[in-house]
């Protein structure tokens, strides 16, 4: 059988198959640990780093971490991979690979034309072996560019989602949350609610609701309602006025079927989606949310470590072209991901997982009250996923969300990070907010007593 | 400075920060809106009172359920009830090993078993999940909306069981030691920073361990201030009958009840669209 | 006698005096529960947190934290306080001293302006209840521009100490190392050696090999051997060719007697620095480094707690007008800075302290092996300090100091945070490494196979 | 990549890292000189292997003191050993509470009080530290260099402590409990990265509890790869000497003894200056 090893001294480490390799090689995380795969002490940690950065890449073309005969997953990737792609870096090792993509030479270009010859496993692996700040350059020399209503992804940009959840789908209550987004200058990315409920009716009121909201002011932006995608195709038979499809997705079958979906299904919706031709300036129709740790937590990650199986949910994301694919990361809970730095590096991580496969990546930048993290951790993150050129991150009002029952990112941390490091919202989106006066040109919000027009006039209509 | 209360807003008082007109429609949804910006951040009292709303999130987590005061309650009004706990040990352990907080412990396997059920309609389980506020406050209320109606149903509802450190999937092996056609799961939703006791509803057809998350459904929110006991209620004797209906539940089973009418009601609609273009339901 | 409290709920939180409400207020720290005066728990944090962005700023004047009467650096503060400054934001309270500090008006002018009228207890409480984000603002909101032989803290300027430390302090063994970090970029804060031995000879020994080293390549650059003050004031007594004078500093009497230095012998110090009248583009001749936690080692902290004591060693440095001033975050250890997020935050909170006084910060981002901290940590601070303009960090080859024992930013390290925010080294120092080939005009570095033909040719001397 | 042996600097053959001709001055300095460059970041191989040596300096800290092998080795040089505590119970507790790193338990106390010495010339104290690999490997060989040259002064040397947990500051009671005049402490230094093994000296005129850091002096980074035995020695005798004569340590005691002769050595001196200007003490 064949087996990795590495020799610390006289000790000799071995990690007997591919994915105990990149289990062990995986920096200390509490779904791992859960999962009872994680490496057992630093030294082994550092021993498994050593021999995977001299594991060939084509290694991972030859042994699956999930076999391919039981897993619809696996067989897209190895039925989609591109080998003329790959060709540039197939005779690297993962090491060599991380020394390649730092290397001045390779660019946004080299990167796009690289991604349809990588695998989740492949970066994934490279992932491991780096250290933040090589999480961030490498990040933010990839651009994948979406478009709908907007263009999303292009360099010193950041764009964010608007999430105006409500406990009860209150539209009053949802309009409030939306008004205030908008006039702190989000929503860019999409004006996109999660229902409370699953209830189909429901959901099509919300989506005429947030189109009309749209037309009538003229936002250059898209809407969603992030339900099951059974019921947004559902919605849409119904003639509802539908931007994007949502759906959680995950990284192995198993999961997915636990989401209640399928490959088969997402195209569906996908081809649902596009039959409305709704986008004007792009059609990227899908948004996708992921997180590590959710194929642990439906029993289908088949002993692969959580961050390997976050970037092959990435894989399925980009066989659908979405406008909008990011990671919940904090979302679960401290069972996956147990504190603020191992929110931040699973962040980080699976920003340039997604990027190096050309998925659209945005970050849920957020924690629950169950686990060790704070507004702090938050404010790293942001920062950091700014300086790496995250596609975008959620707004949400004062941090807090209402319904969902964890902390995000405000209207006013967005703020921050555009002023902090230049980054400008997605150049339609900008041009509206300078026209409705909510800008000035340097981006920053000017918005005072007196309201811009059209949403001084609605306040009168809420009494 | 000397013993002097202090008054929250009043740190936002001077010109250098911004505040915001439609604040006031805050009266219209708990989500915290129109804050103001000192430049372009959070201004003091605002930040500070989400600095002392997540202290007090993260107390609420490890508040433990207070198990004589709910089993007096579930006594009250049940013939049966039964006091269970999953494997995890302590709340350090719940919250690292969801795992175990899926399954019973042998006690209280041996428990269910010793009680001898065959079969019942329905099997109830009360959990505290990560907010035994949400139980406390809220369980018997809403099972006082649910029960009459199952028995008016001629349901028989099995024993009812208090469970500690559970987890969602829990109810799965109290169904089926219960021998249960469905069952129905009230848990403790993880503390929001605003939502301290929020109870979720999860309902299973035939419960039993393996049930994966797309086999049931979810009502969530359940709490004075999210979804009403009334609602809630409604919704889920919505399920539960169809479900009998057609014997399957989750993704499979679509909410296609009427819309709640606080959705539907034109009348406290949306205030960015004009009248006339405010939405309705289809 | 006076009090403070705040109300939750039905529970009032009760703070005797402003030393004890400061002490609450400070985010949890382990050199603030080893001195037994932290917040037992969070919520009481909060409380006093609240409490104290009640208290108006001009009662820092009133009620002292360390007596005046048995401190020459309370003396120092008040006595040196400057009211028409102060008068500004005299009206403040705490808490609109951070709305103040944020707001879109008050800019770099304004700071400057204002900094003679604050306290260091002052700028202590406003940054105890900023989260990152407000020490990120508000910090780069800050310059304070210095000079010896180049200009440091422009702005988009960030400059490296070369430290090229040596456990017997071998000339060759140190002139390895700065060649490394030259030939990296590094070195225009200072170079700066941390002699192993307190032998007056060696230091005058180091001191002449590093005027050399300076004056045969024409570096535009100071040097600096962080030897105790009164062996420098021997040294330059005995006709050393000295540059900066350093020294530790820290924010009591007591804590500085502990170091054995008063503010007497550190004027002693800056004069015989002066004497020598070597700067070209400026006159800023001393160098002093900091760290929470040094004052509650000597014993020597009243109770208060060690981000204010830092804060108040910034008092102490303001008044000798000193070239450059860095926190050694994570130097000592854990029992003042338990782990990567408390160094993370203490960093970036002695460094809006340092700036708001009007003190050029720089920052040590260092951890020990005792501490629970590691690279990924460090990038973190790192890219932080980077945006909120930090002058200067370390700059060490692979991050390893032999001697000290200890990890800090390595000369790649600088190279990744000027990438990633765009910034640059000092502007004659800059010139100095174009003019060498040693970086290209984008700043990064193009040395090669063939190095810089001076260095090229010491390089055959090494044999 | 089946069983095949790694090649730790392979990783960097490729054309993609940037490697440094300077590299060859690592026989000068154990500082990771000329490492190369990926971009302008760390290649591969050079940040894996500071990751391991990561890993390896926080076991170091841990390591504990093996108090057998070094009573052996202490037994077989001095006739009076005494194996003394401070107050911190375990590693953890060291780390966090240093004070109590800096007294001694009331055992030790007793135990030194119990061997009613009087007084003496010189106390040493062997002090784990941060570092017990320091003790083990380096303590006993410093201590032969340094004994007969205290006994040719014709100075008592008190009897010898062990100490587990100690801080430098644990010299100051056991000093004052033998009644030294001068007080040796021989402490592990923290671990680096690449000197898990570094001894650190502190001298004290005087030792007794409240002593400052300025009151002592300091000889660091005695192991073979930093300051010799020989070197040390050299420099601690000559602070004591100074010290006996002026009765006092610390910033007041300058070392102005000669250089060390490798600082002054011209020949193997500093290759970035012309030979003729390269420096030469004063
Ligand atoms: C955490 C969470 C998740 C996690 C669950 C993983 C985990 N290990 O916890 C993830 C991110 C994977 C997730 C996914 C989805 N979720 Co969810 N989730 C939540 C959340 C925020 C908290 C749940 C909680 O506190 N549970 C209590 C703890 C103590 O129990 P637990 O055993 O640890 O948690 C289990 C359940 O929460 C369950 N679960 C989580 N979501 C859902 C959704 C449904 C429909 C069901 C049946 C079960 C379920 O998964 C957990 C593991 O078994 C709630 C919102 C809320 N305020 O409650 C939404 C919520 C329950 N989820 C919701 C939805 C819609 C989904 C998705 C269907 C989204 C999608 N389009 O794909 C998916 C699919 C879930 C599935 N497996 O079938 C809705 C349900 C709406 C409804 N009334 O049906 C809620 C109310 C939020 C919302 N309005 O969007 N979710
Ligand atoms: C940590 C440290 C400090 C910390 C000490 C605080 C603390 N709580 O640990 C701080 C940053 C405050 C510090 C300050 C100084 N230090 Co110092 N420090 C060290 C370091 C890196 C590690 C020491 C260690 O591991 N000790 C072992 C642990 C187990 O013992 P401990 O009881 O916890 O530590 C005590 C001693 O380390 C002592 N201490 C620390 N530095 C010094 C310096 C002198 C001269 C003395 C007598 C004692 C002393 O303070 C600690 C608390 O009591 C060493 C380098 C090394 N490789 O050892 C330099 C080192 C000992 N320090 C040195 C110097 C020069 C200084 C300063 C004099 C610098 C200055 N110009 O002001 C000041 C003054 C110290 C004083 N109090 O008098 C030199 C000593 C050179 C020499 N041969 O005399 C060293 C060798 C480093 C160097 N070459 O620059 N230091």
């Amino acid at each position: 059988m064949s087996g990795y090893y590495h020799d610390v001294g006289s000790k000799r480490y071995r990690f007997e198959s591919l994915k105990t390799l990149m289990a062990c090689a995986t920096p200390e995380r509490s779904g791992d640990q859960l999962a009872g795969i994680a490496a057992p002490d630093s030294e082994t940690r550092a021993a498994a780093q050593l021999a995977l950065a001299e594991v060939p890449l084509s290694r991972f073309l030859e042994e699956m971490l999930v076999p391919y005969e039981d897993d619809e997953i696996t067989r897209l990737i190895i039925d989609g991979h591109d080998p003329a792609a790959f060709a540039r870096v197939a005779h690297l090792s993962v090491g060599e690979f991380r020394n390649y993509l730092l290397s001045h030479e390779v660019d946004s270009e080299v990167l796009a034309a690289l991604s349809p010859g990588l695998t989740p496993e492949m970066v994934a692996a490279v992932a491991k072996i780096m250290r933040l700040q090589d999480l961030v350059l490498v990040g933010r020399k990839c651009r994948v560019v979406t478009a709908f209503r907007n263009t999303i992804g292009l360099e010193g940009r950041l764009s964010t989602r608007l999430q105006p959840n409500h406990p009860t789908d209150h539209p009053t209550g949802i309009a409030a949350s939306i008004l205030d987004g908008l006039l702190y200058g989000n929503g860019d990315a999409v004006i996109g609610i999660n229902p409370a409920t699953d209830n189909t009716g429901a959901v099509v009121t919300l989506l005429k609701m947030l189109d009309d909201i749209i037309h009538h002011y003229e936002i250059p932006a898209q809407s969603c309602v992030l339900t099951h995608v059974t019921t947004a195709i559902e919605a849409i038979k119904r003639g509802a006025p539908t931007d994007l499809v949502f759906q959680s997705i995950a990284g192995t079958q198993g999961a997915n079927q636990g989401f209640g979906i399928d490959l088969a299904l997402l195209q569906e919706g996908q081809d649902a989606a596009l039959s409305l031709g709704r986008g004007t300036v792009g059609n990227n129709v899908m948004y996708f949310e992921t997180g590590q740790g959710s194929a642990l937590s439906a029993g289908a990650h088949h002993d692969v470590d959580q961050q390997t199986l976050e970037a092959r949910a990435y894989a399925v994301a980009r066989r659908f072209n979405p406008l909008l694919v990011n990671t919940v990361v904090g979302f679960i809970g401290p069972e996956y991901l147990f504190n603020g730095k191992q929110i931040m590096r699973a962040g980080l991580e699976d920003h340039l997982c997604g990027k190096l496969l050309g998925v659209p990546m945005g970050c849920d930048v957020c924690y629950t009250n169950h686990a060790e993290a704070d507004q702090d951790d938050m404010d790293v993150l942001l920062t950091l996923l700014g300086a790496a050129g995250c596609n975008y991150v959620m707004g949400i009002p004062g941090s807090d969300d209402i319904m969902l029952n964890y902390q995000t990112t405000s209207f006013h941390d967005a703020l921050y990070v555009r002023e902090v490091l230049g980054l400008r919202a997605a150049p339609e989106f900008e041009t509206w907010l300078e026209t409705m006066a909510i800008t000035d040109r340097h981006g920053r919000i000017i918005v005072d007593q007196s309201l811009p027009a059209p949403f001084a006039h609605a306040l009168t209509r809420a009494h | 400075m000397t013993d002097r209360s202090p008054d929250p807003m009043k740190t936002d008082a001077t010109s250098v920060v911004t505040t915001n007109p439609w604040r006031q429609l805050s009266e219209y949804t708990d989500a915290r809106i129109g804050l103001g910006r000192a430049g372009g951040s959070l201004p003091t009292a605002p930040h500070l009172a989400f600095q002392l709303a997540h202290a007090q999130a993260r107390d609420a987590v490890h508040l433990p359920l207070d198990t004589e005061q709910m089993m007096e309650a579930l006594e009250s009004r049940f013939e049966s009830v039964v006091r269970l706990h999953s494997r995890a040990g302590d709340r350090g352990e719940y919250l690292r090993r969801p795992d175990l907080g899926r399954q019973l412990n042998e006690r209280s396997l041996e428990q269910l078993e010793s009680m001898n059920v065959e079969q019942c309609d329905v099997s109830i389980a009360v959990v505290d999940g990560l907010s035994a506020r949400a139980i406390h406050e809220h369980a018997a209320t809403l099972l006082d909306h649910l029960v009459p109606e199952f028995e008016a149903r001629g349901w028989s509802v099995g024993p009812v069981s208090l469970v500690e450190q559970g987890r969602v999937a829990i109810g799965d092996p109290v169904g089926e030691a219960l021998g249960a056609r469905m069952g129905l799961v009230l848990i403790g939703e993880r503390p929001g920073l605003s939502s301290p006791d929020s109870l979720g509803v999860y309902f299973t057809w035939g419960p039993t361990p393996g049930r994966c998350d797309s086999e049931r459904n979810c009502i969530s929110n359940v709490r004075p201030r999210g979804q009403s006991f009334d609602a809630a209620a409604k919704l889920i004797l919505y399920l539960l009958d169809e479900a009998s209906r057609r014997e399957v539940s989750g993704v499979e089973l679509k909410d296609d009840s009427e819309v709640d009418s606080e959705l539907g009601d034109g009348s406290q609609g949306n205030f960015l669209l004009p009248k006339d273009q405010a939405s309705t339901p289809e």
